[in-house]
């Protein structure tokens, strides 16, 4: 087990400096700059020589070669840079941001898995049905959904006119502010395991181990349960791990509509301001965050499924 | 026949957007641009404008009609582009296997790890907003998928009798993945790809709210929904009608995709689910 | 994004409503909820290091300066010093330091005056505030590197400093603003940026990223009483409709109000009350690019003038949260010709001056803009079908806010819709127009007018005010007979409150920016607050 | 000759089975299995012979179902038993061994457990004494180290021992039935006889009924004392499986044969009967043209054997 993790975190490498490849490439190549930016407002022209002054500091006025050698060799030492906005160690930028987008993604995830599970289940059990057909119909409704119009919508209903929960904001260790961001942003995943679980249970109920089960004389809860429950597991984990992965790149729209202080509203605004130390870094991250997810799933996929050995 | 009244009811909703797109010239009663009456901005629907007019006067039902050409467009064109790399890189990497097939692995793992929409911001940051930028921008970040379904599709293929077969006759490479190989992954890239359309759609509404989406005064659902976002109060039609006309099509294209699936490929169900 | 509001309150176009009552005594402790709208995040809880308004909002509670901004008076005044005296030629000021205490302890004296200002100038460091201190002799001389400290501040003992300035014009201007502020020396400065400890009325408690700054009062702050508020949280909202909805709920005190919740807010019996309205010193246009063949016509500049309708524009679009220009100078500038007339709404007379100029049949150009709903893309959407019964093809060029001044300053545009400072000094700003004036620095349209560049000339050599304005006031009827840019409107600042909060200005400079230290809060407010 | 004859353990009578009501499978099936017989149903794939299987266990899919006709076991009708009576059986009284034993056990669950699961469910015991029955069982299905094997998963076995595991499993209960549906089809040649033997011991041993499902006429003929014939969804033929290959009376049944090696006459019935289908006889042809030829036989059997 520790090999595999360690062979998979070395595997990682290669990705992550494709990725910071890409970033950089794409970043050099971008209109306007930080500098640029400091005048956006039309406000406050500042000065040419703290321009200028900025531009050394930062060490805009090297190659792009040489940038990026620095940026790769100061990586090495896991140290990401200082971020041009704010001037501070990048990491430090990057830390608060972490947790909340970490929770956000998770409660986004328990919404889904805790609506869209039993859902496909109950369209599963009865295939072909008006239910059925239904249910699907809802689910991918919820896929279809333009999330800032959707998380509006929340707003609106539960927080301005029921008055329930609060319409926006971070309070760490509160539940009642992290409902509506997660509903909005699990919605997705939620139709999308909906659909998962329903296709692998009637899958699973197909199988022949399940007639097996059934010729041994099981009833049908217990086969459910001992029988169909951890293979149906198996194939929505991939779904679950993919989802929650990618959960902290796709929650950009909802972090800056709900004011949540996510890793997502970070890089826009950040990509704003062209502070491209802290876009890659913000990218590190949350290429970071799939890619451990991932090995999670693997991991936990060679727990359920004997066939498969982590090594 | 399970679940075809959800791929009769996709069908009629592509096609309804479809037609809505393809006769938007014919059926709009107004100009979606010039036609702008400002003195009669953000008023309730009526005989003159069925679906109300937006913030700038205009007519909502002719920009939604209007809108739904963009929204195809970029849904189209963004998935044709996934699909033609993906397939492209997919079948090569699979069929000759090798070097090309790690670094074809490795890219996919790197635009999985990727959002997409965290790519397509950077993308649009660089080209600026705009349609061809937006093409760009969602038909570069999304064909990991199709890449790996065409991948392991030529792998099984690769070694069956007919594949072989075409080899010891003496055909090409091209022409074996042409001829032998192509055919048989269209069905799940064409369901992949109509999946697809609906993520494109939303993607271009995601990525219009950043502010980065079709260069106005152009309509598209996407920027008409941004727009209308601080009228829900009121002007509340003008931003229901765009956003109903999303949620039909992304809803649609995605119950159009199920069906597909299940038609062509019923395992497929657990595979890209 | 809302727009950028600021300006000068001199004359009566932006007076508090009359909720803002007077009568009333103070009542101490409770919170305010305060929502900063210029984006999700601030930069940096150091001043010196950002730009930007919306850290400014932040920064007032944490901070005092040399000078503040009085908005009733709409002028500077002492307030970190208790006088000064002006020396006969009118450059060296010396200020008597108040008795003012750190959030550390620490206790305010000349030394830590002279080490905030030459960190802000060190070249070294490039802090966006250097250019509130440039005034200050001998900051040019520390920027170029041939000098190692300002030579123009003295200590003349630990609560007297003296500070030389090289021009006449009075420092509080500069030395006010809120990114150039008095730190201790004494305070470790890295550590500026997360812990800051500055002479406000507030200190920090809890600072969440990309969320809120949460202040709590300080109990030494120098102002006898105040400040009124036991606490105060800021909120980092940058969706309007998303603070429309957390207003609306009551979960924020104050707002900053778009056009459309100004016009929904103003229709709506239980918040029209609780408005603040504020007249600005901004002027937004489109600047016409001379590089474009077309636009070194004069008529054709005044064309565009003519074919756009912007009172409807203003009206229906802005809301009436904005005034419809009619030269550069807003309204409440000194310098404003109440005589003047803005171009009139005649698309005729546009097509004849574009005859006459030959560009009868076409003329394309596109517009660079932002997606700011009050001088942004929305506004372009509008002048397109406009200008096309003209025989004008409008296109957009939609950009980032650091694209746009990218472009503009490196002269990589047609024409671009923005927001400029128009005010409150109508000499300064309307030197950008001046010839000699560079695009990079303000003159972004390349204006090049002999008869205009006199003027101003003229203007600053006259010691006579009535004179000087009056010389100002023709340079700008110039200005608005030469058409360099579309003028389209001074704007309006409007913020809504609560009715439990009492003690808002109708800051000028930026209604966003509160004297903190003067509101309070009644026993109406709800529990949450108390 | 009625007193000769014990009760049988099976009786199916005129089943038919279908679609909705529109489309049968089944056009109406009769036969018997006694005690401690071995029948084999033979016949093409597609003929009908592993739903009777599955009928007769109450496990068909949907949209299959019964349509017609009687399945008595032990003289109870299966058809009309409640559903948790008849599920009570399963298992536990009529057993089935599927074709697949690739698939045909939870991956995802050890051997031992899957076992052990037939002693918890209709025996009552508890885990502990269940897997300590559960290596019991698998050491009389002659695994090799069944205390380890019995944590070993489905995929560590190769397939002769997996069909191993599935016969332990429908023996755990000692059943009175059991249905073996292909069991050694999908097998390697050189493991089916022993797992065919295996079997036929374990079922002798017991007293156990079988009703052996196959293609292959060589397995049956090494197994059976009576084969039925199966095509198109109807009994064409029912014999002793010595008479059978000497003495087939369906020109399916002639079919049948000759498309196959003849193979010794190893035939180790005891009891012979001959029920001689005088239609089939004369049938020129297979099934669909004269269904009436058939169908009526089977039926007439029922006073006959039970008399």
């Amino acid at each position: 087990m520790m090999r595999f993790i360690l062979r998979r975190t070395l595997q990682m490498i290669p990705t992550m400096l494709a990725v910071i490849l890409i970033i950089f490439v794409i970043f050099s190549v971008v209109p306007g700059s930080f500098i640029t930016s400091l005048m956006s407002e039309g406000r406050n022209a500042t000065n040419a020589q703290v321009l200028s002054h900025l531009n050394e500091q930062f060490g805009l006025d090297q190659p792009l070669p040489v940038r990026l050698w620095n940026y790769l060799s100061g990586l090495a030492h896991f140290d990401l840079g200082i971020s041009y906005r704010t001037r501070e160690p990048v990491w430090n930028v990057i830390e608060p941001r972490l947790w909340p987008s970490i929770k956000l993604a998770l409660c986004a995830m328990g919404f889904a898995a805790f609506v869209g599970i039993p859902l496909g289940f109950l369209a599963a059990l009865k295939p072909g049905s008006v239910f059925d057909s239904g249910t699907m119909v809802v689910a991918v409704s919820g896929l279809s959904l333009p999330e800032f119009w959707f998380g509006l919508l929340l707003m609106y209903v539960f927080a301005l006119n029921l008055g329930w929960l609060p319409s926006f904001g971070y309070q760490p260790g509160s539940i009642r502010h992290i409902i509506l961001p997660a509903i909005a942003l699990g919605v997705g995943p939620m139709a999308l395991l909906a659909r998962t679980t329903r296709a692998g249970v009637l899958d699973v109920m197909n199988a022949d181990f399940v007639r097996t089960a059934r010729a041994k004389g099981l009833a049908e809860p217990r086969l459910v349960r001992s029988h169909v429950a951890r293979n149906v597991l198996v194939l929505i984990l991939t779904t679950m791990g993919l989802q929650i992965g990618a959960l902290m790149g796709q929650a950009i729209v909802i972090e800056k509509l709900f004011s949540w202080p996510g890793i997502g509203s970070l890089l826009v605004d950040s990509v704003a301001v062209r502070d491209i130390p802290v876009v890659q870094g913000a990218v590190l991250v949350i290429v970071l965050w799939f890619l451990v997810i991932n090995m999670l799933v693997d991991i936990a996929y060679a727990l359920i499924d004997p066939r498969i050995k982590v090594s | 026949m399970s679940l075809r009244f959800n791929f009769a009811l996709g069908l009629a909703l592509v096609v309804l957007v479809v037609l809505g797109a393809v006769l938007a010239g014919l059926i709009a009663p107004y100009d979606p641009i010039m036609d702008a009456d400002l003195m009669n901005s953000e008023m309730p629907p009526s005989w003159e404008h069925w679906m109300g007019t937006d913030g700038q006067g205009r007519d909502v039902l002719s920009r939604v009609l209007y809108g739904a050409r963009v929204s195809l467009t970029v849904g189209l064109i963004s998935q044709l582009i996934n699909s033609v790399i993906g397939t492209a890189l997919g079948v090569s990497a699979g069929y000759f296997g090798g070097w090309w097939d790690d670094l074809v692995n490795g890219l996919t793992n790197v635009m999985l790890a990727i959002p997409s929409l965290v790519f397509a911001l950077a993308i649009m940051a660089v080209l600026g907003p705009g349609l061809p930028s937006l093409l760009l921008a969602l038909g570069l970040t999304n064909w990991s998928w199709t890449c790996r379904i065409a991948r392991s599709s030529t792998l099984s293929l690769k070694n069956q009798g007919f594949v072989q077969a075409a080899k010891t006759a003496g055909f090409g490479n091209f022409n074996i993945m042409r001829t032998q190989i192509l055919p048989n992954i269209l069905g799940p890239v064409l369901v992949i790809a109509t999946l697809g359309i609906g993520g494109a759609v939303l993607s271009e509404a995601a990525l219009s709210f950043l502010g980065v989406g079709i260069r106005p005064p152009q309509p598209s659902w996407g920027n008409m929904l941004s727009d209308a976002r601080e009228l829900i109060r009121t002007a509340p039609w003008a931003a229901i009608f765009p956003g109903l006309a999303i949620f039909a099509t992304v809803l649609g294209f995605n119950l159009l995709g199920d069906g597909l699936r299940d038609m062509l490929d019923p395992h497929m169900r657990t595979r890209t689910a | 994004m809302l727009t950028r509001l600021s300006l000068m309150a001199m004359l009566a176009l932006g007076t508090a409503t009359a909720a803002l009552a007077q009568d009333a005594t103070p009542k101490d402790g409770g919170t305010l909820v305060f929502a900063a709208p210029y984006g999700n995040s601030i930069t940096s809880l150091d001043m010196t290091a950002t730009p930007h308004t919306q850290d400014e909002i932040v920064g007032k509670a944490l901070n005092r300066s040399l000078y503040k901004w009085n908005p009733d008076s709409g002028k500077p005044e002492l307030d970190l010093a208790e006088s000064v005296e002006k020396s006969a030629d009118g450059k060296t000021y010396t200020y008597k330091l108040r008795d003012a205490t750190f959030h550390n302890g620490d206790k305010l004296d000349a030394d830590d005056v002279i080490w905030s200002y030459n960190r802000i100038a060190d070249p070294k460091k490039a802090l966006p505030a250097a250019e509130q201190v440039l005034q200050i002799a001998g900051v040019a001389e520390f920027q170029a590197g041939t000098a190692d400290h300002i030579a123009g501040i003295k200590k003349i003992d630990d609560k007297t400093v003296e500070i030389t300035v090289t021009n006449l014009a009075d420092p509080g201007w500069n030395l006010m603003s809120n990114y150039a502020p008095i730190y201790s020396k004494d305070y470790p400065e890295d550590q500026l940026a997360s812990k800051p400890n500055g002479l406000g009325p507030f200190k920090l408690a809890n600072y969440v990223p990309g969320s809120k700054v949460e202040l709590v009062k300080f109990d030494g702050y120098y102002e006898t009483g105040k400040p009124h508020l036991a606490k105060l949280d800021i909120m980092l909202m940058g969706e309007a409709a998303a603070r429309d909805v957390a207003f609306r709920n009551g979960e924020i005190d104050a707002n900053v109000l778009g056009p459309v919740q100004y016009e929904a807010y103003t229709q709506d019996p239980t918040l029209k009350d609780q408005i603040l309205e504020v007249a600005e010193v901004y002027t937004r246009n489109i600047g016409f690019n001379p590089k474009i063949e077309a636009f070194k016509d004069k008529r054709v500049r005044q064309a565009i003038n003519h074919a756009i309708n912007k009172d409807v524009i203003v009206q229906k679009l802005l809301k009436n949260k904005a005034y419809p220009a009619v030269s550069w100078l807003p309204v409440s500038s000194p310098a404003f010709d109440k005589d003047a007339k803005a171009y009139a709404y005649d698309p005729e007379k546009a097509k004849a001056l574009l005859k006459e100029a030959g560009y009868e049949s076409g003329l394309k150009f596109s517009v660079t803009a932002t997606d700011n709903e009050s001088w942004g893309l929305p506004i372009v959407e509008a002048i397109i079908p406009m200008l096309a019964k003209v025989g004008v093809e409008v296109t957009t060029d939609p950009v980032d806010g650091s694209v746009l001044s990218d472009k503009i300053l490196s002269d990589n545009f047609d024409g671009y819709i923005w927001s400029n400072s128009s005010g409150p000094d109508p000499l300064k700003y309307l030197n950008c127009f001046h010839s000699a004036t560079s695009q990079s620095a303000c003159n972004y349209v390349k204006f090049a007018n002999p008869e205009f560049d006199k003027l101003i000339e003229a203007a600053g050599n006259e010691t006579d005010p009535t004179k000087q304005n009056d010389l100002l006031k023709q340079a700008n009827n110039l200005l608005l007979e030469e058409a360099p840019v579309w003028f389209f409107n001074y704007n309006k600042a409007v913020m809504a409150y609560q009715p439990w909060v009492h003690g808002l200005k109708p800051n000028a400079m930026e209604l966003a920016i509160q004297d903190y230290e003067d509101i309070w809060i009644d026993e109406n407010a709800p529990a949450t607050r108390k | 000759m009625s007193q000769f004859l014990p009760d049988p353990v099976l009786s199916v009578r005129n089943l038919r089975l279908g679609i909705g009501k529109r489309y049968e499978i089944l056009h109406g099936i009769s036969f018997d299995i006694l005690p401690g017989e071995t029948y084999g149903l033979v016949g093409e794939s597609g003929s009908g012979k592993s739903v009777t299987g599955l009928a007769i266990m109450g496990l068909l899919k949907r949209p299959l179902s019964v349509t017609g006709g009687t399945i008595h076991f032990q003289d109870r009708d299966l058809l009309k038993m409640h559903p948790r009576e008849r599920r009570q059986l399963r298992g536990d009284r009529i057993a089935m061994v599927f074709q697949e034993p690739m698939t045909a056990l939870n991956p995802l669950v050890t051997i031992g457990r899957q076992i052990a699961e037939m002693f918890v469910i209709h025996r009552g015991m508890g885990w502990p004494e269940a897997r300590r029955k559960a290596v019991e069982a698998l050491e009389s299905v002659r695994v090799p180290a069944p205390e380890e094997r019995a944590h070993a998963y489905p995929h560590q076995l190769s397939g002769g021992m997996r069909q191993r595991v599935m016969i332990a499993i429908a023996l755990a209960c000692r059943p009175d039935l059991l249905i073996a549906d292909e069991p050694t089809t999908a097998l390697d040649v050189t493991v089916q006889a022993g797992v065919l033997e295996l079997m036929a011991e374990l079922c002798r041993a017991e007293g156990t009924a079988v009703l052996l499902v196959s293609h292959d006429l060589g397995v049956i003929a090494n197994m059976c004392q009576r084969v039925g014939v199966m095509d198109q969804g109807r009994l064409v033929e029912e014999q002793d499986t010595r008479n059978i290959f000497t003495n087939p009376l369906h020109p399916y049944t002639r079919g049948l044969l000759a498309a196959r090696p003849r193979l010794g006459s190893r035939t180790p019935g005891q009891r012979s009967r001959l029920i001689e289908l005088d239609e089939v006889v004369n049938a020129k042809d297979r099934g669909r043209d004269m269904p009436t030829l058939i169908t009526p036989r089977g039926p007439q059997l029922a006073p006959e054997t039970r008399a």
